[in-house]
């Protein structure tokens, strides 16, 4: 393998390394919410990071099809936000449930 | 814009019959789908398809140079240790009022730096948009006229 | 591979069920998604796993060159995903029309099939 | 014998079932008087099998039959000698009489039809019982007169006292069937053969098994509870419910003789040891006395035979037991005679009441005048009964005391028994006999005339019999009692006894018997209230224990049933999830399949990443607070999975994973906006610490099996042979994609099949609203 | 979900998502896809559609019930199923043949015509469930 | 040729990658939802989009290269609609803006009206 | 790669399929076919039922058919996609996938005939008869494919199946019983599957022939015990055996009445079928091993089930009761594995599917004309129904296992097996489940039938047609009463079942014919 060769092979390293790292990071936000926006957006960000990943990954390994997942992963991906934005919507009569939801986040702490 | 839509999707036909998706395929089968909207131009209206291209591919360098502008701003924002911000929602006043327009100008807005859209008031002349540095809201609202509005309504009037 | 595979899927066994045991159906339900996968992971791991080679044959030969991941495996678990699927949606809206009809989602409330006191048949002849 | 005579035979068998069918129409057509031509039918048996009488007496025996079910070693054939003959003789005879008797009985009964549909199967199961060769043709025979006598004792159904007593007939002689069964199954077992006539040919090869004692003990389980012994007898009187004709041929020489028919047809095989000569007197000496002190209570005709038909059971299988020749032809022949006064003794209660309106021997008198010939043939029933000479009675009285003698201790005691016994049977023979006819006319519901001639033709034929048969003694004896003793014995025995006594020991017991019965007869009323006291001061019986084992069993299984079937989902599940563990560590625990220790897992930290995450959405699913941190946490693990089926080389199977995860997402949170949120859990601590347990060692178990698993030495023949031929054959290069199509497509198939099934189900479940009123019509889009 | 943004991108998402599930079902015998991940990508397309404009354009625009589409769906891959017996050969056997479409010849085969009917079934019953549950209820 | 593309895949992968991490912070450290959602769909984006772009050059196979733009562009079309609507949804549920936030136009009653909720209710089933 | 390269012959069957051969798809294609059609034409609702019915009929000929071919020429065997066995998916009929699954269908037949009143406008436009085909269509795949996943794979059909007819009228008691039973058997089928999971990955293969002539090299190397218990649990969940039956009484009672026969009569046997399958055929050593444990959880099943049969007031829920006391019967057979026991098991999962399904539709017709399931309202039918009161006879005698029905000679023949496996005390459980049965179902005739109505006149409850439910019942006294009186013909099948279970040789010689002629 050539200097190239071994430079593409680090920064493969170094790409799914911050990738990783990125997972976790967002996978915290989903475990911290607070609310639910919060945990949807980051699991619309873990998508995006897959993404990535999966193109990392199809690099690593030579297999290109994997990008006809990140493909599909683009497309419906968003399905899941769509879902749970039309899901949050349709609560928004409880205030109840969103003033429990947000109660001591934005409030409390940082005001 | 429609019409391209129709090209790509005529483009896609082309290559799923012909069983070979390859890019000289798909432009091959893009070209014999511009050809064929040109045959029936006076029903769908398609004179000005080929002039306005260059005015979209214009738009899109725009685009694409802002998103790369817009996610270093975010990296500095947010590697910076004392993050410094002051965001909040302010009314962009829309000119532009056909729904794709509104749509295209709201996704660009998204795409680009500090300001996301929200939502497209209900009489539809408005368009609110988050800013994650809202001290100047009609900065903001100058530099989205002046920038993606304009090229939108150059690119598809 | 197979062995740090094994714990997961204990794990992903352990949480289906623990969730699978509480009264509210919802929970339920997420036991039964895990549970699903867990069992895919399952089959996915006892035909072995080999790293990242895709079963597909390269456009230009006629069997696969080097080893591949072991096709019927994956065959099976998208069976066996698909069902899944289909049956976790039925559960899903079953739980919710429950819930509309019942009233409750606590499996402690779903008392109507088989009541609480129902009486003894008759005693005489 | 010939074929045709074993078509004959074969087709008198079936008679009964074939005029069963065509009763019901022939009674709406003739009304009543189709009596007399469905009596055609036992009459015409009757004749066919009067005609083996000769040869049988010469001591020929006939087997004869088809095949039925050869895989069972069943054959529908029938063994013909004294014995079976006898009773076939008995059950179509007076079974004749019985027909034309319920004509007018049940005259005017709207379901007149149907009572002779019922009487005859009956008859002809209890035809197919006595004749049947085969161990499993006698036991559905056997069984077939339970169900039928459960319909006909049920047959006035509105009354619960007869539902009452039909279940309690059925459920005795139901237990009783199986006990049979069990036992002839056993003696199948034990020695190979499986038709009586080859078991009594076997000479003493069942008495030598070792199974011989649960034979007996199975056996004399069918035959106790069949022949109403202590303390199975309470059905029996309780049957009294049933209409009277009923009463008068199940009681006399059919149902409750079938197990007195059994230990008869099987003391050649089982007798003749010590159990059997102890259990049966014991029980049998019993039967007789509780049968007569509680016939002594009664004042209602029905039951106060019936008692005394129980006690007579017990005299039959006490002197069955005793087993010496002369004993047993006493019994033959006080089978004999009870067949015939019992019958007709019932028939006169049932015409009695019939005419009178009751039959509470207490509210009737004086009858003799309206009804003469009743009380000729009550007169000459009783006298049957009660052993007074010239009649038949007589004969087998004075055989059982020669039969039972003073020999020693235990047949002295047997004598007593029986001499009380038939001194009450005397009282109470008289007591139904006279007590309605003689003395001052007493005012009845009814006013009493003559019955018609179905109904007194019967008594009068068989009480008319129990004189002539002692007066051709010499005759009666060739022809039936001596071959019914040989067949009963086993060896060839000549019963001689005749009308004139024998000077003796049997003689002075006969008129002592008289004696005691005159006086019981004359101090009936007192006995009768002593009875009562006595029976009030016990307060219990097997009748009542009968209701509350019944009652006892339902509670018991209602609570038994409540404890197991609780209706909680969370209890069914923990009890699944239990059997699941055990079902996977007992099994490795119990045969070392345990996997062995592995080496630890080398990866790359990406993949240990992913796995993370996974188990961290695990986590994140148990530990949210509510139910959409939950779900959003399951995207996570779901994700996870799907990115391990990337790593590992399965793109088709990431692919589908992300989208049916993420349509699983979106699904619950369709659905979601439906539903109310409340905490997601809050269950006890304790439960939780149960369901982590439960949970957890499931888990543990599920993933140790796996790992054993993967630690066989794998066969990828399937996978390489997929692989070789994917492309070459199949034309495609996805080897996963063309097994789900090629290959192995059909799972597939199956596949979609649930697919669509899946969506049409939830359709319907969105769809279709529980029916609430006026709105149902709009519901139906 | 009606918001101005959604309405107007949706459809047209949708029929790149449509494009994208024939291309995934018809490359499936080559390429990871196939009928069942081409069906959830379409069924996905109109459950976005319905979230985006409403339910009825959706079943206006697939004309059929979705349920009819699965029927169908199952119906053609039975049928692909049962083609064999006409040659002998037995239940589910790969038959080919090429055709020419235009000159350019085009492989059939009972096998492709199995994963079209896999894509109706998915498509349909999919579907069906999301607009189901997307139609608002009574009560 | 082949050192050369090698080298730019893996800046690319690396930039992009970095981006991606940006986003997953900015998620992380970012106030409210909303400022939050700055980070995920602009970094994020381009993170992701950067990688696509990396495989195709890698590839150099036009099937790919096609492939791989198209991805990026479903991506960047789809990216701005969930963000749009997340934030919609979030705060016309009333998810408040970040208490120290400047500026709320929303916040006017007219805002009521803007949102129009809920959906076409159809019950029919044709056909 | 030219095909003239390739020796097909290495890969697939070059022998043509004859067109008998056929007879082993039908009864799985068929109701696929129609199921599908159904469904295109869901909203003429008029047309199902003779769609159905004809489809049905016509599934009933090829079973028939298929069956006379298994008793004359041994197992048939067609493989799919004329892939080699084991590669392609070899549906295997032998005696008893053949003779189970004719007898499944001609009580479907039967249902889909009753169903004609019992099922209204909005219960086919919703799918009845297309859930109806199609469990048929997983009922028929189940008993004959000889391939362990596609046995999942079917098994999953009839299961999504019968929820669709469970929650056909969504009233909150089917909903409710359909909750617990579609989680249970859900968690049922996921053991199963988890099961073949770890059978694929100790054996690598999947036909079930070659699972059965590999099991005695795999026993030294293989957790084939552990793999044995799991199937038990998971098809003995299915078949609704102690202490897994929990979702049996749950759900039975709630559906249509026309659904509660059909799953009563057809869906435990399939979880018999299955235990008979694995356990005798494929793992005959474990199941020995395992004959104790088995023995215990019959006679669990059998006494329990009838002592919920006596606890119960609502005539539904007594029959599903009697349904688990005849699984545990069943199950007695399978823990003997003796010939006889396996016969007499076979025989009376026979009797049970045609004995249940009547009692259900009797259920029905009770329900229409004395107004009520329970037993503290009923009764005043005896009187105006005799015809009722006879098929409730014949039926309570047949479940009870007296003369002249089906349920004596499987009973007789399970006794004496158990007898002569020297177990008396399981024969003792058999006998006393009798002799609870006769209680049981006694008691539930004498209140329903014989009572008058309480508190009413007696025929005032006079009201419904009973025609469509006096057929049906005709039409299946009639091969339960002729079980009765001549079995010989039943016997027969069910022996040729039963020595083909616990002597493979003829069925992996039919999935291998080159392997046999060595
Ligand atoms: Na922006
Ligand atoms: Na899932």
């Amino acid at each position: 393998m050539n200097a190239s060769g071994e430079f593409l092979v680090f920064a493969e390293f170094i790409a799914l390394a911050l990738l990783s790292l990125s997972f976790l990071l967002t996978v915290v936000r989903v475990l911290v919410g607070p609310s639910l926006p919060d945990r949807v957006l980051a699991l619309d960000m873990l998508v995006t990071i897959a993404i990535g990943f999966i193109a990392v990954i199809g690099i690593r390994t030579g297999f290109t099809l994997y990008l006809d997942i990140a493909i599909a992963l683009g497309l419906v991906g968003f399905l899941a936000t769509v879902a749970f934005a039309r899901f949050v919507l349709s609560r928004r009569y409880e205030q109840e449930f969103v003033r429990r939801d947000t109660l001591g986040i934005y409030g409390d702490k940082e005001q | 814009m429609r019409l391209s839509l129709i090209n790509i999707i005529l483009a896609l036909i082309w290559t799923a019959v012909s069983g070979s998706f390859t890019l000289p395929n798909f432009i091959f089968g893009f070209l014999l789908g511009a050809a064929a909207l040109y045959l029936i131009r006076e029903q769908v209206g398609s004179l000005g398809y080929f002039a306005r291209a260059v005015r979209v591919t214009s738009l899109a360098l725009l685009f694409l140079y802002e998103l790369v502008l817009s996610a270093w701003r975010v990296a500095l924002l947010v590697l910076s240790p004392k993050m410094d911000l002051k965001p909040g929602i302010f009314a962009y006043p829309l000119k532009v009022d056909r729904d794709f327009e509104i749509t295209l100008l709201a996704n660009l807005i998204t795409l680009t730096p500090g300001t996301l859209s929200v939502d497209v008031s209900e009489d539809r002349r408005f368009l609110y948009v988050h800013a994650i540095d809202c001290s100047d809201p009609e900065e903001l609202q100058r530099d989205i006229a002046e920038g993606f509005e304009r090229k939108i309504m150059e690119a598809f009037r | 591979m197979e062995v740090a595979l094994s714990f997961v899927v204990s794990v992903f066994f352990a949480v289906a069920i623990y969730l699978m045991l509480s009264k509210h159906i919802i929970r339920i339900l997420l036991g039964v998604s895990i549970f699903g996968n867990a069992v895919n992971l399952s089959i996915f791991t006892a035909g072995r796993l080999m790293r990242e080679v895709p079963p597909i044959i390269p456009e230009a030969l006629p069997t696969p060159e080097v080893a591949t991941a072991s096709p019927l495996p994956q065959a099976l678990v998208l069976t066996a995903i698909v069902i899944s699927f289909s049956l976790f949606a039925f559960l899903l809206v079953l739980a919710f029309r429950a819930y509309q009809e019942l009233g409750t989602d606590d499996t402690d409330g779903m008392r109507v099939a088989e009541p609480e006191g129902e009486p003894m048949p008759p005693l005489g002849y | 014998m010939t074929a045709d005579g074993q078509w004959l035979t074969f087709l008198a068998l079936l008679l009964p079932f074939a005029a069963a069918a065509i009763a019901p129409v022939l009674t709406k057509a003739l009304k009543h008087n189709a009596a007399w031509l469905l009596a055609l039918a036992p009459a015409l048996i009757f004749l066919h099998f009067s005609g083996f009488v000769g040869s049988i007496s010469e001591g020929e025996t006939l087997s004869a039959g088809y095949v039925w079910i050869p895989s069972l070693s069943v054959d529908f054939s029938w063994f013909l000698d004294g014995l079976s003959v006898t009773f076939a003789l008995l059950i179509t005879g007076i079974g004749t009489l019985i027909v034309l008797y319920a004509g007018g009985y049940l005259k005017g009964h709207e379901h007149q039809g149907r009572f002779f549909s019922f009487i005859l199967m009956f008859m002809g199961s209890m035809l197919g019982l006595v004749v049947a060769d085969s161990f499993l043709t006698l036991f559905v025979f056997w069984e077939l007169t339970s169900i039928t006598s459960f319909l006909l004792i049920g047959f006035d159904h509105s009354r619960e006292a007869s539902r009452r007593a039909a279940l309690q007939a059925l459920v005795v002689t139901g237990l009783g069937g199986l006990s049979l069964l069990a036992g002839l199954l056993v003696i199948w077992g034990a020695t190979g053969v499986t038709s009586m006539s080859a078991l009594l040919a076997s000479e003493s090869a069942l008495r030598d098994a070792p199974l011989y004692m649960a034979a007996l003990l199975l056996i004399l389980g069918g035959a106790f509870t069949k022949s109403a012994q202590f303390p199975f007898h309470f059905w029996l009187p309780n049957a009294m419910e049933a209409p009277t004709p009923v009463s008068a041929y199940l009681h006399s020489a059919t149902m409750v003789k079938a197990g007195v028919y059994l230990l008869m047809r099987l003391n050649p095989v089982l007798g003749d040891t010590v159990a059997w000569e102890t259990i049966l007197p014991l029980f049998g000496g019993a039967t007789l006395l509780v049968g007569t002190l509680l016939a002594v209570r009664q004042t209602d005709l029905k039951l106060m035979l019936a008692y005394t038909t129980v006690a007579s059971l017990g005299l039959l299988v006490m002197l069955t037991g005793v087993g010496s020749e002369k004993a047993v032809e006493a019994a033959v022949l006080y089978l004999v005679a009870h067949s015939m006064f019992k019958g007709a003794l019932f028939m006169v209660a049932g015409l009695v009441d019939h005419e009178s309106g009751t039959r509470d021997v207490t509210r009737l008198g004086g009858l003799r005048k309206a009804m003469p010939i009743t009380f000729v043939a009550a007169v000459l029933a009783a006298a049957s009964m009660g052993g007074v000479p010239l009649f038949f009675g007589f004969l087998a009285k004075e055989e059982i005391y020669a039969g039972l003698g003073f020999a020693g201790g235990w047949t002295a005691f047997l004598t007593l028994v029986a001499l009380i016994g038939n001194g009450l049977m005397f009282a109470i023979g008289f007591a139904v006999a006279l007590k309605p006819f003689l003395g001052a006319k007493v005012e009845t519901p009814k006013h009493a005339h003559e019955g018609p001639i179905l109904l007194w033709l019967g008594p009068l034929v068989l009480g008319g019999l129990g004189l002539v048969s002692a007066l051709v003694s010499g005759l009666s004896h060739q022809l039936v009692s001596s071959p019914m003793s040989s067949a009963v014995l086993g060896k060839p025995v000549t019963v001689t006894i005749s009308t004139v006594p024998h000077i003796g020991m049997p003689l002075v017991l006969s008129v002592v018997t008289v004696a005691l019965g005159i006086l019981v007869f004359a101090m009936l009323e007192r006995g009768r209230t002593a009875m009562a006291g006595i029976l009030t001061a016990i307060g219990w019986g097997p009748d009542q224990g009968f209701d509350q084992v019944m009652r006892g069993l339902t509670r018991l299984s209602f609570r038994v049933t409540n404890v197991i079937q609780n209706g909680r989902l969370d209890y069914y599940m923990t009890a699944t999830f239990v059997a699941v563990a055990a079902a996977v560590l007992i099994p490795m625990g119990l045969y070392d399949e345990w996997p062995t220790v592995p080496q630890f897992p080398r990866m790359p930290f990406y993949e240990w990443t992913v796995l993370l995450i996974g188990l961290i959405g695990l986590g994140a699913v148990i530990y949210a607070r509510d139910r959409l941190t939950a779900i959003v946490s399951l995207g996570i693990q779901g994700f996870a999975v799907a990115l391990i089926f990337m790593l590992l080389g399965a793109p088709d199977l990431s692919f589908t994973q992300f989208m049916v995860e993420t349509l699983s997402v979106v699904i619950l949170a369709l659905v979601m906006t439906r539903l109310r949120l409340s905490p997601t859990d809050h269950r006890p601590t304790g439960e939780k610490v149960l369901d982590v347990a439960v949970a957890g060692t499931c888990g543990a178990a599920l993933g140790l099996m796996l790992l054993r698993v993967t630690q066989v030495p794998f066969n990828t023949e399937l996978s390489e042979f997929f692989s070789q031929y994917s492309r070459v054959i199949a034309h495609g290069r996805n080897i996963v994609n063309v097994i789900l199509v090629d290959f192995r497509g059909t799972d597939t198939l199956g596949e979609i099949a649930v697919v669509m099934i899946a969506g049409l189900a939830i359709l319907a479940l969105v769809r279709i609203r529980s029916v609430k009123p006026l709105a149902e019509n709009k519901e139906e889009g | 979900m009606r918001t101005l943004i959604f309405r107007t991108v949706a459809p047209y998402l949708t029929s790149l998502m449509i494009l994208f599930s024939i291309f995934v079902l018809l490359r499936g015998h080559n390429e990871p896809g196939g009928g069942f991940i081409g069906g959830l990508i379409a069924a996905s397309a109109f459950a976005i559609y319905g979230i985006a404009c409403g339910v009825s354009p959706v079943r206006r625009a697939l004309y059929f019930h979705p349920m009819a589409i699965s029927g169908f769906g199952l119906l053609v891959s039975a049928i692909s199923g049962w083609l064999s017996l006409a040659f002998n050969v037995p239940f589910m056997t790969g038959l080919w043949t090429k055709v020419s479409v235009l000159g350019v010849p085009v492989d059939l085969s009972t096998v492709l015509f199995f994963d079209i009917g896999v894509y109706l079934v998915v498509l349909g019953s999919i579907t069906s469930v999301a607009l189901a549950l997307e139609e608002r209820e009574h009560g | 040729m082949d050192d050369l593309f090698n080298i730019l895949t893996g800046l690319l992968i690396i930039i992009g990658a970095a981006f991606t991490l940006i986003a997953a912070v900015g998620i992380l450290r970012l106030p409210d939802l909303y400022t939050r959602m700055h980070a995920a769909s602009k970094a994020g984006t381009l993170g992701s989009g950067l990688m696509l772009v990396a495989l195709a050059i890698f590839a150099q196979d036009q099937a790919i290269v096609t492939r791989a733009l198209a991805a990026v562009v479903f991506f960047l079309l789809t990216a701005p609609i969930s963000a749009h609507l997340l934030a919609k949804a979030a705060y016309a549920a009333g998810y408040k803006l970040w208490g120290r936030s400047v500026h709320d136009d929303m916040a006017s009653p007219a805002s009521e009206a803007a949102v129009s909720l809920d959906d076409e209710n159809i019950k029919e089933d044709q056909r | 790669m030219a095909a003239e390269t390739i020796d097909i012959s290495n890969a697939m069957l070059t022998a043509p399929t004859a067109l008998g051969d056929w007879m082993l798809v039908a009864p799985v294609g068929l109701p696929i076919l129609f199921g599908a059609v159904l469904l295109m034409v869901r909203h003429e609702t008029r047309l199902h039922a003779g769609i159905a019915i004809a489809g049905l009929l016509l599934t009933l000929g090829a079973n028939a058919a298929l069956l006379l071919q298994v008793l004359a020429d041994g197992p048939q065997v067609m493989t799919m996609g004329r892939w080699l066995p084991p590669f392609g998916i070899s549906f295997t009929a032998d005696a008893l996938g053949a003779s189970l699954a004719f007898v499944a269908t001609l009580v479907a037949s039967v249902c889909a005939l009753y169903a004609m009143k019992d099922i209204g406008a909005t219960g086919r436009r919703y799918g009845f008869y297309p859930f109806l085909m199609l469990l048929m269509a997983g009922v028929g795949g189940s008993f004959l494919t000889g391939d362990i996943f596609n046995l999942y794979v079917w098994f999953e059909v009839f299961l999504i199946s019968s929820f669709g007819l469970l929650i056909l009228g969504s009233t909150d008691r089917q909903l409710d019983g359909a909750t617990k039973y579609a989680i249970l058997n859900l968690v049922g089928t996921t053991l199963f599957l988890t099961a073949t999971a770890y059978l694929y990955g100790t054996f690598g293969t999947l036909n079930m022939a070659d699972i059965a002539r590999k099991a005695d090299a795999m026993r030294e190397t293989g957790p084939l015990m552990t793999l044995t218990v799991l199937y038990l649990l998971a098809f003995g969940m299915k078949a609704a055996a102690f202490p897994v039956n929990f979702w049996l009484p749950a759900s039975y009672h709630t559906p249509r009445i026309v659904t509660a026969a059909l799953f009563g009569g057809v869906l435990t046997k399939v979880g018999v079928y299955a235990l008979l399958r694995v356990l005798v055929m494929l793992f005959p050593v474990e199941r020995a091993e395992l004959s104790g444990v088995i023995a215990w959880v019959a006679a669990g099943t059998m006494v329990l089930g009838i002592m919920g049969a006596i606890a119960q007031s609502d005539i539904r829920r007594i029959l599903g009761f009697v349904v688990i006391s005849g699984v545990g019967v069943m199950l007695a057979g399978l823990a003997l594995g003796t010939e006889t026991g396996l016969t007499g098991t076979i025989l009376y999962a026979f009797h049970s599917v045609l004995a249940m399904t009547a009692l259900y539709l009797l259920a029905g017709v009770i329900k229409e004309l004395g107004g009520s399931y329970s037993l503290h309202e009923l009764g005043g039918l005896y009187r105006t129904y005799p015809a009722m009161g006879a098929f409730a006879l014949v039926l309570m005698l047949a479940v009870a296992g007296l003369p002249p029905a089906s349920g004596l000679w499987p009973k007789i023949m399970l006794v004496r097996a158990s007898l002569d496996a020297g177990w008396p005390w399981l024969s003792f459980a058999i006998l006393l489940t009798g002799l609870l049965t006769t209680i049981a179902l006694g008691r539930m005739y004498i209140l329903a039938i014989w009572r008058n109505r309480p508190g009413q006149a007696p025929s005032d409850a006079a009201t419904g047609a009973p025609g469509y439910g006096y057929g049906s019942m005709a039409l299946l006294c009639v091969p339960i009463i002729l079980l009765g009186i001549y079995p010989e013909p039943f016997i027969r099948v069910a022996e040729a079942a039963a020595s083909g279970l616990l002597d493979a040789s003829a069925y992996i010689g039919a999935v291998f014919p080159a392997e046999a002629a060595q």
